[in-house]
């Protein structure tokens, strides 16, 4: 992709600032709405990511499956709060705690980052984007026995959420 | 006329950015035609449905009518109702229209014509068409209107519902697709528009898959809010859906967003299932033929989604949403399993094309068989007649009260 | 590209960010939300490492990993709307700590 | 959790409407019209809606009150005629032959046998007419985008053409008088009714070849909107939707007035009554309108008065009273009126069908979805001047 290394690298810096700054919106909207509207966009940015990272099928699962996940997830929380007049307190009581806990969690993770020595990878004319038929071989070779499963539990899962919402007869 | 390689716009060599700009602004530039193109055609097939004659007085037959329309948007006060959800109001169309936008990047006009022929295409396309109904949602829920809030929660979940079968079906060409490249040529094509459009150049895959191209068609019409699916903009139950509350140009990009998804839609529908720029009897027809043959068969369904507004009423939600749920996901899911089956067993296109049209029929038959028993019996007039008694019986006659009777 | 350790900084910090929801929303949405976030950090984390890998070890594991993340993530999603919806009909809320009891 | 609805005064309801708030989604209340597209003219309606389901609706009417019936008492009884285009507006001739009626039998006037031809001519023609803008209006509730309505639309356009042909106006003719007609109708009027009949059964076949067999059409309006047979009387419902559900009450056949009793046709009844069956007895009426207009244009004497012989200046009624109904389009239209023995009557009342026939728009509504309650009001086509009156 022409010259791109730098370019590659201003891309993946401004993606992850603004994914980021979409997930602090996520956990401090004062608004379901709001917060969900900001966890599609940091989606958005993970999949931007995936894109620099050169998986495209990966980026594109994540919009597709996650982009109508989301969208219930909205439907859902306009179900919700339009439930009640009066605003609801969306954090707990213990949210400094949290953010003290989350903000070591950073440290400590950061910390073991930087601390690592990372194999240094090859370099990036190296660098191969990953076709669709290596992931699918790898998944219908290797992968399997987890693939059925997931398969499974999916069905499962699918069939508890219909128990779980529809309607009981006697109430 | 873009061309694959980057920095080649045109065959002229550039950098890559004004390369990129141009590739940005031949979109844009057929976007705007396009939509005022279709403005024009649907006001103009609906006359004729109506036995009206659309516009006549813009330009020689009304042909400037788009463009009038469209000065009237952009000069149009913007209003934003004062209770209406700031940021979700303003962003919503944008939302809307950027997916839409970029879909048009892996469609090929011709065997070279493209923006990029990505090799993930079809994934991509439904992928990024997928994000437009957060702008329909956004825009109904941050419009504080009742009538929006019922419309954008209809399109969210009829989406959702008519996505499903539509991917299913794109599942199961593009299996067939594989199937047959895997013999002549490279499987990883198999995802990508182009690829798939190369290799119909003797067999259309609507022969292949009849019932994935009539479940794509239902499921273009639900995705584009056309009836017999647009609820959420029915005009006599919602008012107009999400966008009743927009105005001006935040509305114009809603309908510039409709305009160009529905030219898209179709165009992807008759690259994967009529052939997009082949000529069907193989012959290599050459680069203007193909571009007249791509918009030759788009035309052709666009008219077809376009005189579905003419004849058809809308269903209602649930309706909607058990056709797609009880009906064409199980057959789409039929539809992937014999795919599978047969080609697992190695069985020739012609069994696959033959077990895909008899599912057709098979679809076909139930919704009939619903419908008439919905309706009680194998006629729909269940209407009686009782003949006329002429009996004389005494007319009302003028009684005697006193006058000024009452207070 | 970026360097690996790049990548890894930005998903910590994503991590940290769905954690930090997780223990301060009271919502069950907001929390499935963070959830999420907490996830896609992981997967993304998968993935670099990954690609990154992929060039000298030529094992994508990783991005099947991703995959198999993304998927059971959808299920998640409606599982725990599946009970969120329920416990709202039980309980006429969604905040996680009022529904305090055992029974009901 | 189970509250009951709170009901409005003066309802009464066979049973109470039960809500059932298992889960708590909000009830949102929708205000349907004054300016709504569906509610034909000035109605409004507050659903009150759970997510798509109905679960209780308040109508809203008044909005057209104009006195017509005060307006009347003021008047001379030739001066009121012109209040009784502007009830039904879509059946004008009907609900003026209503009124000439009502004076006619008050006062004693026989009319001429040519008159009452005319009248009944243009008065079925009418029907054919609102019956028409029904099934536009209609068509564009269940959805339809303006095909139905144009079609319809193209259709009514030929019969307004013939009245105005005859009378000079579109809409408020204004032309039957107390004792005759205001004037005779122009020469080619036979020729001219004949044509615009065989187009109108073009029309009519087309409405129908657009609308009945459509599967989406029917799927929308079958089994929605059910009103028994019972219901319906009780209600007070009467004209098509009487007749959809069942009950073969025709005002020209069990009340005949005019010259009705010399023509055969027949009474289409519908079985289920939903609003498919609606349509259906609208839908075939027509064809038996048209068949009535064919029979009296043959019998219409080519020649003779119009006008009732030695009328007098000033209408004077013997002290007393009369009520007067006919079958308009939408149902029994009916004119009490009370002479004092002034030139003025006492007292006027209408009786309006859509008056009565929206009254049953509740129960058809409650615990369906929102669109089926658009549908089910356009089934009743109301017209709201004649509502508010």
């Amino acid at each position: 992709m022409g010259d791109g290394v730098t370019a590659t690298q201003v891309v993946f810096w401004i993606l992850a600032v603004v994914m980021l700054v979409s997930a602090l919106g996520v956990v401090t909207a004062g608004n379901i709405v709001y917060a969900a509207l900001f966890f599609i966009a940091a989606l958005a940015g993970v999949a931007g990511i995936y894109l620099i990272l050169a998986v495209e099928f990966i980026a594109l699962v994540q919009l597709l499956i996650y982009g109508s996940a989301v969208v219930i997830l909205i439907l859902f929380a306009l179900m919700l709060t339009r439930a009640r007049e009066r605003p609801q307190a969306l954090f707990g009581r213990t949210r400094p705690l949290g953010i003290a806990a989350a903000a070591g969690l950073l440290a400590a993770l950061i910390g073991g980052i930087v601390a690592t020595q990372w194999v240094t990878p090859g370099s990036a004319a190296d660098f191969q984007p990953i076709a669709l038929q290596q992931i699918g071989d790898v998944i219908f070779t290797v992968w399997i026995v987890p693939f059925i499963i997931v398969g499974v539990l999916l069905s499962i899962a699918l069939d508890g959420a219909i128990m779980l919402a529809s309607p009981d007869e006697e109430e | 006329m873009p061309d694959l390689v980057l920095g080649q716009f045109a065959g002229v060599d550039m950098p890559d950015w004004v390369d990129a700009l141009l590739r940005i602004m031949f979109i844009v530039a057929l976007m705007t035609v396009n939509a005022f193109a279709l403005i024009y055609l649907e006001r103009k097939i609906l006359a004729r449905f109506q036995a009206r004659v659309g516009p006549t007085r813009t330009g020689p037959i009304g042909t400037l009518q788009s463009i009038a329309d469209a000065l009237k948007l952009v000069t149009k006060e913007d209003v934003r109702p004062s209770t209406a959800d700031r940021w979700a109001f303003e962003l919503a169309p944008y939302i809307a229209f950027v997916p839409v936008f970029l879909i048009f990047v892996p469609m090929p006009f011709t065997e070279t014509w493209f923006i990029r022929d990505l090799n993930l295409g079809l994934l991509y396309v439904f992928g990024v068409l997928g994000l437009n109904i957060v702008g329909v949602i956004m825009a109904g829920w941050g419009s504080d209107n009742k009538y929006a809030l019922l419309g954008g929660v209809r399109a969210a979940a009829q989406a959702i519902s008519y996505e499903i079968p539509m991917l299913l079906i794109v599942v199961s060409v593009v299996m067939v697709a594989a199937g047959r490249l895997a013999t002549d040529g490279d499987v990883s094509a198999a995802v990508s528009i182009n690829g798939i459009v190369a290799d119909q150049t003797t067999t259309p895959y609507i022969l292949l898959q009849p019932l994935g191209f009539v479940i794509f068609l239902i499921g273009a019409l639900a995705e584009l809010h056309r009836p017999p699916f647009d609820m959420p903009i029915a005009e006599s139950e919602v008012v107009g859906g999400y966008f009743v509350e927009y105005s001006g140009m935040r509305w114009g990009m809603f309908f510039l967003a409709e305009y160009t998804a529905l030219f898209l839609i179709v165009l992807l529908a008759s690259s994967i299932f009529l052939g997009g720029w082949n000529w069907p009897f193989g012959a290599d027809v050459g680069l203007g033929l193909q571009i007249v043959l791509t918009l030759v068969k788009t035309s052709v369904m666009i008219v077809l989604v376009i005189s579905s507004r003419a004849l058809f009423p809308r269903l209602r939600i649930d309706q909607l949403m058990s056709f797609s749920w009880k009906v064409l996901l199980p057959f789409a899911i039929v539809q992937v399993l014999a795919n599978g089956i047969i080609m697992a067993y190695g069985g020739p296109d012609w069994v696959v094309g033959l077990v895909s049209f008899a599912l057709l029929l098979a679809l076909f038959g139930l919704v009939f068989a619903l419908t008439r028993t919905r309706k009680g019996g194998d006629t729909t007039r269940t209407i009686q007649t009782t003949p006329a008694r002429p009996r004389v019986i005494t007319s009302p006659e003028v009684t005697a009260v006193e006058a000024g009777g009452g207070d | 590209m970026p360097a690996l350790e790049h990548v890894l900084v930005v998903n910590a910090v994503l991590f940290a960010i769905g954690a930090m929801g997780v223990l301060t929303r009271r919502n069950a949405v907001l929390i499935l939300l963070s959830v999420e976030l907490m996830l896609n950090a992981v997967s993304l984390n998968m993935v670099a490492f990954a690609v990154y890998g992929h060039i000298d070890f030529g094992n994508i594991t990783g991005i099947v990993f991703a995959f198999f993340i993304i998927v059971i993530a959808a299920a998640e999603v409606a599982l725990a709307l599946g009970i969120v919806v329920r416990t709202f009909r039980n309980r006429a809320t969604a905040n996680v700590d009022e529904v305090n009891l055992l029974k009901w | 959790m189970t509250t009951t609805q709170q009901t409005f005064e003066g309802e009464i309801l066979t049973e109470p409407v039960v809500v059932e708030r298992e889960f708590e989604t909000v009830d949102m209340n929708i205000n349907v019209g004054p300016q709504h597209p569906a509610t034909h003219g000035v109605f409004r309606m507050v659903l009150t809606v759970d997510g798509e389901i109905v679960k209780d609706a308040i109508p809203y009417i008044g909005y057209m009150h104009r006195g017509g019936e005060k307006l009347s008492e003021n008047l001379d009884y030739r001066g009121a005629l012109g209040y009784q285009d502007r009830t039904d507006y879509l059946a004008a001739f009907n609900s003026e032959w209503v009124y000439c009626n009502a004076v006619e039998r008050l006062a004693g006037i026989e009319i001429p046998e040519r008159a009452e031809y005319v009248r009944l001519i243009l008065s079925e023609f009418n029907r054919v007419l609102s019956h028409f803008m029904f099934m536009g209006a209609f068509g564009t509730d269940v959805g339809y985008f303006g095909t139905a309505f144009t079609w319809t639309f193209k259709e009514r356009e030929r019969i307004q053409d013939l009245f105005e042909a005859v009378c000079g106006d579109r809409i408020m003719y204004n032309y039957f008088r107390v004792g005759g007609l205001a004037w005779e109708p122009h020469e080619s009027f036979v020729e001219d009714s004949n044509w615009v009949l065989d187009q109108v059964e073009v029309g009519i076949a087309d409405v129908d070849n657009l609308m009945t067999d459509n599967e989406v059409f029917v799927a929308r309006c079958r089994d929605v909107g059910v009103m028994s047979a019972e219901e319906a009387i009780s209600y007070g419902v009467t004209g098509p939707m009487l007749r959809a559900s069942g009950v073969p009450f025709d005002l020209r056949v069990d009340e005949p007035y005019s010259i009705y009793d010399r023509f055969y046709w027949e009474i289409p009844i519908g079985e289920r009554g939903d609003v498919y069956d609606r349509y259906l007895v609208r839908l075939e009426e027509m064809r038996q309108s048209v068949s009535i207009i064919r029979q009296a244009l043959d019998q219409m004497p080519t020649s003779g008065p119009i006008v009732a012989e030695r009328l007098p200046a000033r209408l004077r009624p013997e002290p007393g009273e009369i009520y007067m109904r006919q079958e308009n389009p939408r149902g029994e239209y009916g004119i009490y009126m009370v002479s004092d023995g002034t030139d003025k009557p006492w007292r006027v009342k209408m009786r309006s069908p859509c008056f009565h026939n929206l009254s049953s728009l509740r129960p058809q509504v409650v615990n369906s979805y929102l669109a089926d309650a658009v549908v089910a009001l356009g089934s009743i086509d109301i017209v709201l001047c004649e509502v508010d009156r």
